[in-house]
């Protein structure tokens, strides 16, 4: 087990390594508990996509992190807002000190690099990230969809919210009984 | 091989079911003469395990209390209410209700004269024997009767 | 057997899968060689339904993500919420929020016990264990209105009140629990049979616990200590110590395997029984709604920008959802993880080896929320056999017709 | 004539093997003669059964002024070449008559494509000569003479595919070991001629004494005839031989093989049928060598992927059947009251199902050439789907199937359950095995059944047909028999299994010749 | 044959389906009172064979039809014959003498091995997984049911039933057989519910594992001609082992002197009052109280642990007869 | 007595989910449990569409689930029902917008009984049930009419 460190401790190691890369840095503390209140941090931080890969291998080197999700904004623009969320030091007690990364990825090289080698887990998270954005994973083995059928349009991809979009596959289930009753000949 | 749970279930055996035997306890052999037998009263059903208060049942819309006000088709999870633009009242789709109750905790209501609060146009019933052949069917819709006879 | 190898669909229609997911098993004799598990038969499109409609709506589409454990994504979605938006639900609200939770999860690991004893054919033991949840069932309609979709939770808040009465049933329920729960310990850890198709059945290392990134009791039962209510407590949770249930707490050792889970999921009712015996004795007074409008609460959220990240450790595991509002009634983004997410990861290496008796057990072991899982769309190409669907379309129209007439 | 027919039944198939490679090239033909010659043989085997039903054990020396001589005029010992033809001798030869037939009807079609088929019906007349010399025979060199008549006849066909590699080898490796059998044979033969200076088996059955040397004797051709049936520890060389013959030849084969099986008990209980002493230890050696048999041959076959292969060891464990019911007859040989208590039934089973035997593991292997025919292969796993392409052959199977695994009403059931109700009596165990078996032969069955011939349709099988007629006539008498002997098991127990048992429990009786002397 | 024969022949198997079914039905009320539920009503057999022989009989794509509808047949005729060779009561095995114990394994067997033949032929893979779990787990109870059958017919030095049946075991055998017969009875008991598919050992009809298995294909008519099958195998096992084992007629008990017909009648429902208590307990209470084991371990069980049950009672018999 | 008069007593159910949230079909589990007991009524849940005489149906039917709902209902023998569990299959109701439904399941596959509520209770089931039976009941009426 990797020692334990503090929230500050813990985002001068990011800093140290990460240096220029680090766009911008925030730690944020929300306190909970009624009778007995004590305080929660979570990292936020900006970096620049391509220190993407040091980052997370420096999270790993801290402790061994728990994904807590991957996922990406089409804000619309020329570029996907991703987002990297893990959690360290969680199994202690108020311990769990989430850090969440994110960058801009430019629609034109939606490419990044995998970290399945560093936890065979978040495959199904760039899998599906992978099929919903568009966005490649460098030494992902596994590129069979995830949720979409294997014949899935080219090019279709439902969280962006550009012409990629699915905008124009939704189906809208109801119907006005004013219709049906029309069809059925029921009122005048 | 005696095990723990042959002796629950021995004394499971000796036990009354725990079964309610709602409507009745094996199937009859003619559910039509069953029913018109209990609309003369000569045969009782057994209930249902009794709902507690506040069950959130089938919706109940009185479009004499309504003003129009659309707050419930804001907060509608499941887009069961429909606006009816002629009558400016709302039309309520029990087949596609969610039964979350949010549209009667938004619904201001009316008060009529010399009652001294509003009453909501909406309320949740304790009625949730839903089964039908047809989900428009009338029991399913709840909505100001002028709707359907003018067929808007 | 003659032919070497078989190949075994299992679902997405099959009876051990009330939920449908594809399992492709090629097996040997009995021995699966080969698995490939396709997702993607109950995507309903959550999230992206979520980022069109208002916070509200999308509360109470979180709940329809699941409906065993429907208070969950409900409660990840609102602590969420409240930490983007800055509002702090009342006291009172967070301990029967709390409360709500815990009976769920009792229902729900009771839910599980009876599911995974039919999963091996012990049909008496899930009526036993059904006979018996039925007890929490009442309890939650009686509180709640609903026995399953409580509708309970609001953002900054929740939306019943709990009554003397209301209170008096929940201790009633919790003395019967106690004796329930030391009932199940009995016969489900000593039964011959359940034990034999559990011990060292879908068995994860601690190690590759980790490294699948598994959540909730199966990452418990392979001895990781991880539980949100105990690493990032909110709500009641704060108040209490929960402390991670794990095998070797309970027995001393590990096996990582579907027998440890069940103990894991038993003691848990037991632990869950401490925390809300605690609330209800420690039930803050006030009310219980930071903003009681709707309304309000909507125009408040248009006006706020933020984003979060809160978590629930529900009964499956924690439940992750992250929120952004951006001048919108309703989140521009919304992401949700569930458990099943993560925990389906797990079937790939658990399954090859195993035997085709124990596909339903490793299936069913992790108790997988497809409903949760399937959040993305699928739509196929047109074509395959259009015409046996508009036959069928007529049909039915026609049949339609006919008990319209005939029901006249 | 009629007392002609011992030496015309080796003659005519003698004689038709030498006209044989006349039909060079012209196949039909030669196929057509063969059926004929094996046709007119088991005519011949039926007439020579009824003779010696009706009129005992007949006697035939070659070259004597009246074939019945056996003692011409002042000799007390018998110094011609002799045929002795008593139940069991007529027994096999019916099985031989019948199979050799089948055989040539069935390989009229099967064979077409191949080429040299002048030799191959020459041979299978040589092979039926050779299993009818032996099974006739009187005279221990001449069983000798024969035993290597059908073991060259037999090797030769069994690498008559020379083309393919296994098949040579299996041919050689038939070869071999019909060459150690044989020379012990001939060494036994040796010894006991050394020692009383005949030949002629009645004559030294009476002389025996049981002497160390005889004991060696004994041992010797217990040895070599039980290599050559096939029994456990010296099985090895049967899957290879039967999975390389041609189809045709499966069932002459399996005769051959039972012939040898035929010398053992001959060898047991008449030549040394009147020791008293070691019988007992005898019998428990087969039965015990029986069960061995039964159960490894089983085993064995539960893993094979191959169709004629699985079948084969299939052959071996029902060889153990019989070995441990006429086995169980002779540990209590000398036991009177148990003889009649049980172990006259018991050796009725065992002899019993030697006939049942050949019949539905021949219909087996037949099934076995004809999905061959049509496939092209003998893998298991790369057929499926065929029943609904070959209705005929799919029931033939089933009729084996059956029969082997010993269901009711067909003929395996008959003679097992003789075999399980005498059995037990000795030993419980050994039914226990007996049973045991047979369920896992029916499992064995059911998997081989459900991959060739259930499943859903292949692709590569689109075009299949079911095989020619001639192959179906063949499959269908066999399967026929299999019904009609589970149906009528008593007729069949009474017309000839019942006079071969006794015909070797009355070894005094041939002892003198059938009272000729 | 005389008259009387052919009539027993004929109602025999009427009754006998008759009284599979009400058995069933007594069957499925009394697990469900066990687990708390009223459950159906004791007719509900009848009910379900009535509903199956009024739906489609569907022969799937796959399948090869002949033997697809030939194997549903041969169950419910083997299990039909296999009536006919079961005393009932003090009335004759109307079959009696053609055959015995070994003929009623097979038959027994036989019917195992319709349902695996239906199931490979049905070209379903799960149907061809249930077949191949029926065919191990046939291979497996065979042992310990062989052994039962000689270890009577040790006792007895004959295979008929109707020898066994005319004579208790017990009162003929030594204390130390008569344990002997104790072990074997154990060993029948555990056997049957491998041979009724019930469980804990319905392996190859596991309906969350391979979705009903060998007869995931079959629908209507040859559906109701399996359920018949099964009914009848139950009550005809639970009848055998009571033949086996507690032939005792009621007025050897009571020292009645009945004769006639009030004879056959009353020993009749003595008879089918033994047969539903032992049904009760080898087959109701056994697949109520167990789960469902994996096919290996089943296996495991009847070749180790029923062996050495059984082969321990036939020592026993063996060395006290 | 009726021709269907058995069929009636004797309803066994296929269970197809596609899309649901789980509640409903859980709901249905827990009307086979003690509390609820069908099998009181001959209602069995089998594991082939083969057996079955009735489709349960639930959930809001994503697209690629349509086809094998399609399946499912073909194989299964005649004569034969369909009854829905819960709004969100009998109208698409909270996924009422998605891109990925092909339900309501009357548009894939013809329906006999509807069971509304999110979920329904038990009971409600069991109502359903009722309302099958008349269902039988009217058709039978028919039948016999035909054959006088
Ligand atoms: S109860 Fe909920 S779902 Fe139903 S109409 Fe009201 S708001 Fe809509
Ligand atoms: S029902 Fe209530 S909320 Fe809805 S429009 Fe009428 S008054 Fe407004
Ligand atoms: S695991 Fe649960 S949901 Fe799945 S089939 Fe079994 S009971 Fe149903
Ligand atoms: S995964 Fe759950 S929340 Fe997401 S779309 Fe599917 S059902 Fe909805
Ligand atoms: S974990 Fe599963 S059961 Fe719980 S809320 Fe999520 S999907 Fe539902
Ligand atoms: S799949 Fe999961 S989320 Fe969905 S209903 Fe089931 S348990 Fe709940
Ligand atoms: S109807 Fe409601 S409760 Fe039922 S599955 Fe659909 S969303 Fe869930
Ligand atoms: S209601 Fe009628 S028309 Fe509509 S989908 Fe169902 S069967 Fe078809």
């Amino acid at each position: 087990m990797s020692e334990v460190l503090n929230v500050e401790q813990v985002l001068e190691k990011l800093k140290n390594t990460l240096g220029d890369a680090m766009l911008s840095y925030e730690i944020r503390e929300y306190t909970m508990g009624v009778k007995r209140q004590r305080k929660l941090y979570e990292i936020w931080a900006e970096i620049d996509k391509d220190a993407f890969r040091k980052a997370v291998e420096t999270i790993f080197a801290i402790d061994y992190p728990h994904l807590h999700f991957i996922t990406g904004e089409d804000t619309g623009g020329e570029v996907i807002k991703m987002i990297y969320s893990f959690g360290i030091f969680h199994t202690r007690p108020w311990g769990e000190i989430s850090i969440t990364l994110k960058f801009d990825l430019p629609k034109s090289n939606l490419i990044l690099p995998t970290i399945t080698d560093l936890m065979m887990g978040a495959e199904t998270n760039e899998r599906e990230i992978r099929e919903m954005l568009g966005v490649e994973f460098d030494g992902l083995k596994n590129k069979r969809h995830l949720f979409l059928p294997d014949d899935w349009p080219e090019g279709k991809y439902p969280w962006r919210r550009d012409e990629y979009g699915v905008e124009d596959m939704i189906k809208h289930t109801h119907k006005s009984v004013k219709e049906i009753r029309k069809e059925r000949g029921e009122s005048g | 091989m005696p095990t723990k749970v042959m002796f629950l279930i021995l004394k499971q055996l000796l036990e009354k079911p725990f079964t309610n035997p709602f409507p009745v306890k094996h199937a009859p052999k003619n559910v039509t003469e069953l029913i018109e037998k209990v609309q003369k009263g000569e045969v009782q059903i057994n209930p249902p395990v009794p709902v507690p208060e506040g069950f959130r049942g089938k919706l109940h819309y009185d479009p004499e209390r309504c003003i129009g006000c659309r707050l419930c088709i804001m907060v509608c999870p499941a887009d069961a209410m429909e606006w009816v633009p002629e009558l400016k009242k709302i039309r309520h789709y029990v087949s596609r209700c969610m039964f979350c109750a949010l549209c009667v905790d938004v619904c201001p209501g009316k008060k009529f004269p010399g009652e001294e609060k509003a009453v909501k146009a909406l309320s949740m019933s304790e009625e949730f024997l839903l089964a039908d052949y047809d989900k428009y069917s009338d029991n399913l819709i709840e909505e100001p009767p002028e709707a359907k006879e003018k067929g808007i | 057997m003659a032919k070497s190898t078989y190949y075994i669909p299992v679902g997405p229609i099959h009876p051990a899968l009330k939920e449908p997911i594809r399992v492709e098993a090629e097996v040997e004799g009995e021995k699966i060689v080969k698995v490939d598990v396709k997702r993607g038969f109950a995507h309903r499109g959550i999230e992206y339904m979520g980022m069109k409609r208002n916070a509200i709506q999308t509360l109470y589409l979180s709940e329809r993500i699941c409906g065993i454990c429907s208070i969950s994504h409900p409660y990840a979605f609102v602590i969420t919420a409240e930490k983007a938006l800055g509002i702090e639900a009342p006291p009172r609200a967070q301990y029967i929020r709390t409360i709500i939770a815990e009976l769920e999860r009792i229902h729900s690991h009771i839910l599980w016990l009876g599911v995974i004893a039919h999963e091996m054919g012990f049909d008496t033991l899930l009526f036993w264990t059904w006979k018996g949840r039925e007890k929490v069932l009442d309890l939650l309609e009686f509180i709640t209105g609903n026995r399953i979709n409580y509708s309970m939770y609001m953002i900054g808040g929740a939306r019943r009140d709990l009554k003397e009465k209301h209170i008096r049933a929940i201790k009633d329920a919790i003395d019967y629990y106690w004796k329930f729960t030391e009932h199940m310990k009995e016969i489900f850890l000593s039964d011959p049979v359940y034990k034999a198709r559990t011990r060292n059945v879908a068995k994860v290392s601690k190690d590759i616990a980790l490294k699948l990134n598994l959540v909730g009791p199966i990452a418990r039962a392979a001895g990781i200590r991880m539980d949100v209510r105990q690493d990032m407590p909110y709500d009641a949770y704060a108040d209490i110590d929960v402390r991670a249930v794990v095998p070797q707490d309970i027995v001393g050792e590990v096996y990582g395997d579907a027998y440890d889970v069940t103990m894991v999921r038993i003691y848990e009712i037991e632990q869950s029984l401490d925390i809300i015996e605690y609330c209800v004795d420690n039930l803050p007074e006030g009310k219980i709604l930071a903003i009681p409008n709707y309304v309000a609460l909507l125009a408040k959220i248009r006006r706020t920008k933020g984003e979060a990240i809160g978590a629930h450790e529900a009964p499956r595991g924690e439940v992750i959802h992250y929120l952004k509002f951006d001048g919108r009634d309703g989140p521009s983004v919304w992401k949700v993880i569930a458990p099943s997410y993560n925990n389906i990861n797990s079937w790939g290496p658990l399954l090859i080896g195993a035997e085709v008796a124990d596909i339903p057990i490793v299936v069913a072991y992790i108790d997988p929320c497809m409903c949760c899982n399937d959040r993305v769309a699928v739509v196929k190409t047109k074509d395959g056999n259009e015409l046996g669907y508009t036959e069928i379309r007529k049909k039915c129209l026609e049949k339609t017709e006919k008990i319209r007439r005939e029901l006249k | 004539m009629i007392e002609h027919l011992p030496a015309l039944v080796i003659a005519i198939p003698l004689f038709g093997a030498f006209i044989t490679p006349l039909f060079r090239k012209r196949y039909n033909l030669a196929a057509l003669w063969a059926i004929l010659i094996s046709g007119l043989t088991l005519v011949l085997v039926l007439l020579l059964e009824y003779q010696v039903l009706t009129k005992g054990m007949m006697i035939y020396v070659f070259g004597a002024d009246k074939p019945t001589l056996v003692l011409p005029s002042g000799y007390r010992v018998p110094i011609r070449i002799m045929f002795q033809v008593d139940g069991i001798g007529a027994f096999m030869a019916i099985s031989a008559g019948l199979m050799s037939f089948v055989g040539a009807v069935y390989s009229y079609s099967h064979l077409q494509k191949e080429t040299g088929l002048e030799k191959y019906y020459t041979l299978l007349l040589l092979l039926t000569a050779g299993i009818l010399g032996m099974v006739l025979t009187g005279d221990l060199f001449n069983l000798f003479v024969f035993l290597e008549i059908a073991s060259i006849a037999g090797s030769a066909l069994v690498g008559f595919r020379n083309y393919r590699g296994e098949a040579s080898e299996a041919g050689i490796k038939y070869l071999i070991v019909s060459s150690v059998a044989s020379l012990m044979v001939l060494f036994a033969v040796g010894i006991l001629y050394g020692q009383y200076g005949h030949l002629n088996l009645a004559y030294l059955s009476k002389q025996i004494t049981f002497n160390p040397l005889d004991m060696i004797a004994l041992g010797l051709l217990f040895t070599s005839f039980a290599m050559k049936c096939g029994s456990v520890p010296m099985h090895y060389w049967v899957p290879d031989a039967y999975t390389e013959v041609p189809s045709g030849i499966n069932p002459p084969l399996l005769v051959s093989t039972y012939a040898s099986l035929y010398a053992l008990f001959r060898v047991s209980f008449t030549l040394f049928g009147k020791i008293t002493i070691d019988m007992a230890t005898v019998g428990w050696i087969m039965s015990i060598l029986g069960v061995l048999t039964m159960f490894i041959g089983v085993t064995m076959a539960l893993v094979q992927k191959d169709v004629k292969r699985l079948m084969s060891y299939h052959a071996i464990s029902q060889t153990g059947y019989m070995l441990l019911g006429v086995g169980v007859g002779l540990t209590v040989f000398h036991d009177k009251q148990a003889l009649i208590e049980f172990g006259r039934t018991a050796m009725a089973g065992g002899v019993f199902h030697i006939i049942n035997h050949i019949i539905y593991k021949s219909l087996l292997l037949l099934t076995a050439g004809a999905l061959f025919y049509v496939t092209g292969t003998r893998n298991l796993n790369e057929m499926g789907g065929l029943a609904r392409k070959m209705p005929i052959t799919t029931i033939s199977f089933m009729v084996g199937a059956a029969a082997i695994s010993g269901i009711p009403p067909f003929n395996g059931f008959a003679s097992k359950f003789l075999i399980y109700e005498a059995v037990y009596k000795l030993n419980p165990l050994l039914a226990i095995f007996a049973m045991v078996t047979s369920i896992l032969t029916l499992a064995s069955f059911v998997k081989v059944f459900a991959s060739a011939f259930l499943g859903p349709p292949l692709e590569k099988y689109e075009k299949v047909r079911e095989v020619p007629k001639p192959m179906i006539v063949a499959m269908v008498i066999l399967a026929a028999l299999c019904v009609l002997f589970g149906l009528f098991p008593d007729f069949v127990l009474d017309k000839i299994v019942y006079p071969a048992v006794d015909a070797l429990i009355n070894f005094i009786q041939y002892q003198s010749w059938g009272g000729l002397a | 044959m005389t008259p009387e024969t052919i009539f027993y022949s004929v109602a025999f198997p009427l009754l006998g389906v008759f009284l599979g079914l009400v058995y069933k039905g007594i069957d499925r009320r009394i697990s469900a009172r066990l687990t708390s539920r009223i459950g159906p009503p004791i007719r509900q057999p009848f009910w379900d064979v009535g509903k199956l022989l009024l739906k489609e009989t569907i022969v799937p794509k796959n399948a090869i039809a002949w033997l697809f509808n030939a194997m549903p047949i041969l169950a419910f005729a083997s299990s039909l014959t296999l009536l006919l060779y079961i005393p009932f009561g003090v009335l004759k095995a109307p079959l009696e003498g053609y055959g015995d114990l070994v003929v009623i394994l097979y038959l027994l067997t036989l019917q195992s091995l319709a349902m695996a033949i239906g199931g490979f032929a049905s070209g379903s893979p799960f149907s061809s997984v249930g077949a191949q779990r029926e065919m191990v787990l046939m291979m497996s109870y065979e042992m310990p049911l062989a052994t039962v059958i000689v270890g009577f017919a040790l006792i007895y030095r004959s295979f008929s039933l109707t020898t066994i049946a005319s004579t208790p075991v017990w009162s003929i055998v030594s204390p130390l057989a008569a344990f002997g017969v104790l072990l074997l009875f154990v060993a029948l008991l555990t056997v049957t519910p491998a041979e009724l598919a019930k469980l804990p050992f319905d392996i190859a009809e596991a309906e969350t594992e391979i979705a009903e298995g060998m007869l995931a294909e079959y629908s209507g008519r040859n559906l109701a001609l399996f359920y018949l099958s099964d009914a009848v195998r139950g009550f005809a096992m639970a009848a055998i082992e009571v033949v086996l084992f507690f032939p005792f007629t009621l007025s050897s008990i009571l020292g009645l002197s009945l004769t006639g017909f009030a004879l056959y009648a009353v020993e009749a429902l003595w008879f089918l009052l033994k047969v539903l208590i032992i049904y009760l307990l080898a087959v109701t209470l056994v697949r109520t109280s167990f789960g469902r084991f994996k096919i290996d371990q089943a296996s495991r069980i009847f070749w180790v642990h029923v062996n050495l049950v059984a082969l321990l009672g036939l020592a026993l018999i063996w060395v006290g007869v | 007595m009726g021709k269907l008069d058995n069929f009636k007593r004797s309803l066994w159910v296929f269970h197809a989910s596609g899309g649901s949230c789980n509640a409903c079909d859980i709901e249905i589990v827990a009307a086979l449990t003690p509390r609820y007991d069908v099998e009181r009524f001959g209602i069995k849940l089998v594991g082939s569409p083969r057996h079955a005489d009735v489709l349960l149906v639930t959930g809001a039917i994503p697209r690629d689930f349509a086809d094998k709902l399609r399946r499912v209902y073909e194989q299964m023998p005649e004569p034969k029902a369909v009854v829905v569990v819960g709004n969100c299959g009998t109208s698409g109701g909270v996924f009422y917008d998605s891109y990925n439904i092909a339900g309501p399941i009357d548009e894939i596959i013809p329906v006999d009984v509807y069971v509304p509520g999110c979920p329904p209770r038990p009971e409600a089931i069991i109502d359903a049930v009722v309302k099958a039976w008349l269902k039988v009941e009217k058709l039978e009426k028919k039948l016999e009419g035909k054959e006088e």
